[in-house]
């Protein structure tokens, strides 16, 4: 899927998919990390909760299987789980504001080793895509971090501090790029794993700040 | 009790009297709950200066349903409130962003949850509350904060609608709504903040006395208007769209 | 029902809901209110509320036929009309307070001529019983009171000031008693109707601040 | 994802790890939606120091169900939170009222629609809010207020439960929870508020799966604990009161 050294996009989500915790309410966001619902999790008991309001859903249903009135956060037809229920985009967000998300994925376009991250205005824009993210960001017991390790000009997206316009601050708790799975702990990361094929060097070379092993 | 029939004949004739300066909501969140023919019978009415309510300002996907940036392209819309003014991965690019970024259009960028939470307030008579939401970043910046608890909160306010536009799966004549699955979202809030709600509706529109009165959405007491979507290609109906990754 | 002068509770009722237009969201309290939806009014559209989240209710049912499931403000167990809905605590106080209510009928211990009243404490008692009246007089679009003309030792309930703590102030629209119907002005209250075999003297007699006829 | 069941086999066993001090939440509005069983439990499980928050303290009517009056005559309650403290009317006495003017126990005297929001907010992460409620009385005599688009507002604050006992006519395993007709009330708002949540149920409890999604008023996430009430005499139930005029 990518010519890109280490994980591709479904082993990314796969990957951060192996940290949910049996019991845990799981929020994904647009992009690969949706992608975490379509990974076997085993017997672990997950609830995903989609902040439009669908309580306990299942992978991306193939072309044709679509029921068009049930869509994730990023709008792809899913599956229901048993148990299931929709609330509406208050309740939705009460879930979340009130502290009963366990972890929310997303994806971002800098993440700092401070626990700063930024995936919501890009540099020059005027306006921007907040969506869901600020109020998850805010209020999710934890924040993972699904994202490319680098801009496509080699720029590292691992960064000291975000350049952009934060999306909440100190409140990353894992990365997980194709390189491998990083935790921010101040001055820099600390390197939880790595790819298949990356080794610390170059994981290094292509991050802005400290990795520590 | 004689109930009156909350029930219109065309889209056109809904939206009739929808007057130039309304602040119109309209509901759905990626295809359901997204008042189409609502929207377009709007965009045919031309009522001006509108400011338009939204999860997004719409037009990220193929095909293209009628949606606020096709209101913005016409020259209806002052403003707009939504939590996205532009697409969230940059190579994307929304039709409304060069309305904004040209100064032709105005726009409000509210987080979603907050937006959502700003109209039950307005549904619910609470002119303003405290959220964790946005604290420490530029949407904050010059606006009051509050530490409750140890935590910094930041204060925000209703945001009370003229109009509501939603898209429900079933009706009944006094006006009770329900909803199926994430067909839900913002419409049921979009409906309490707003001064007239109108609402398309999917199933034929059904006696009053029909529908569990355990089961409703949203009370009819929130609904004026209902119009009953004619099939297609009369009707506009969600059709799939092409898989995406994203 | 009663030896007092004029009308009788259910007939304070009556006159109340005569008092109902075409479309009103009518709310109705403990006591003497909740006979209102008992009443005959006609072919009117009227759409009962409840605090308790019932949203189009009927009169109360007789012994037998009673939903044990489905009480009005006052506990007693009513009927549903057709396109009646249930909503939470929450959500029927946020119909309360959005101002959606045409009118709220309650009872009162006292009611001045600005048209504040005092319904939730009595003299020397620590505590009360607001229920749902402070929301309601705070925010329906009008507020009606049924209440006996005076106490048993004849002091009038009608008064210039209230001196027990209010519910709220300068919110009354009508007063209907055992005497008649009416409404505060100010200085006193005007006597829009009185009741059959009551005239204006013995209204005013048993009345602790002028009527205006 | 193999659910695992919430339910529990006795209302002794689901209430027995209720601390001491606790806030506790009690469901139910003039009997419908009232949790008697699980309130009879916590009166034999014997906790102490309790914070009780309901509409009522109970007790106005006949036949007498248990209720908080009855923790505080057991020696259970430091404070109560209630729209209620007294009965509406002057002939009335409430049990708890003379316990209060004794200063026996404490009680936080609040309107109705404001104890519900402050419960509603507590479980939407909404720290404070401003109601037009009880301004100009008694109630908001040194409390802060503030004036929104020229109308003046009372600050309140959420209201979060360690517990809550609510009543449901049906629940899944998984939680899910629905109500018939006016036994919704407090309960919703109780359950998102609280840390634990405990139901008593009346209709035997389904497997996870069996409830249509659209129709569930409370999610499975805010219910940790389902216990099913058995046929009276063993179980409580609702009893027809008296008809009252009042």
């Amino acid at each position: 899927m990518s010519g890109k050294l280490g994980w591709d996009r479904q082993q990314m989500a796969d990957r951060i998919a192996r940290e949910f915790q049996e019991g845990w309410i799981v929020n994904l966001g647009v992009g690969i990390p949706t992608m975490c619902s379509n990974t076997d999790i085993g017997d672990r008991e997950i609830t995903y909760h989609a902040e439009n309001g669908v309580i306990g859903y299942g992978p991306v249903l193939p072309m044709g299987q679509e029921d068009l009135h049930l869509v994730n956060a990023g709008g792809q037809n899913v599956s229901l789980a048993p148990g299931a229920a929709i609330v509406n985009h208050a309740d939705s967000f009460g879930i979340i504001r009130s502290g009963r998300i366990d972890v929310t994925v997303m994806g971002a376009y800098e993440v700092a080793s401070s626990g700063d991250f930024a995936n919501w205005k890009v540099a020059g824009a005027k306006g921007g895509g907040i969506g869901g993210a600020m109020d998850l960001a805010a209020s999710a017991k934890r924040v993972f971090i699904i994202l490319e390790h680098t801009q496509r000009n080699g720029t590292s997206r691992l960064v000291r501090h975000c350049a952009l316009p934060v999306t909440a601050r100190g409140v990353v708790k894992l990365v997980c790029t194709n390189l491998g799975v990083f935790e921010p702990v101040g001055e820099g990361f600390r390197v939880r794993e790595l790819a298949p094929g990356v080794d610390l060097p170059a994981a290094q070379a292509a991050t802005a700040t400290p990795l520590y092993a | 009790m004689a109930r009156r029939s909350k029930v219109f004949g065309s889209f056109a004739e809904a939206v009739k009297d929808i007057a130039d300066g309304s602040v119109v909501g309209i509901g759905g969140f990626a295809g359901p709950g997204t008042p189409y023919n609502l929207t377009k019978a709007l965009l045919e009415q031309g009522a001006k200066k509108l400011t338009c309510v939204a999860n997004t300002t719409g037009g990220a996907h193929q095909p293209r349903m009628p949606d606020i940036g096709m209101l913005v392209e016409n020259g209806q819309v002052a403003k707009v409130i939504c939590s996205f003014t532009a697409a969230t991965r940059p190579t994307d690019t929304l039709p409304f962003t060069k309305y904004y970024e040209s100064g032709e259009c105005d726009a409000e960028l509210v987080p979603q949850g907050t937006l959502a939470e700003r109209m039950r307030a307005a549904g619910a008579g609470i002119p303003a509350f405290y959220t964790p939401t946005a604290v420490g970043t530029e949407l904050a910046e010059g606006r009051e904060t509050r530490v409750i608890n140890g935590r910094e909160y930041l204060l925000e306010y209703a945001l009370p609608l003229d109009v509501a536009f939603i898209r429900a799966w079933k009706a009944d004549e006094a006006g009770n709504l329900v909803f199926r699955l994430a067909q839900r979202n913002f419409c049921p809030l979009m409906a309490t903040a707003a001064t007239l709600t109108i609402v398309e509706v999917e199933e034929p529109i059904v006696p009053a006395g029909t529908l569990d009165p355990d089961l409703i959405h949203v009370p009819g007491i929130f609904v004026q208007r209902l119009v009953k979507i004619p099939p297609a290609p009369e009707g506009l109906w969600t059709v799939r769209r092409e898989e995406r990754t994203r």
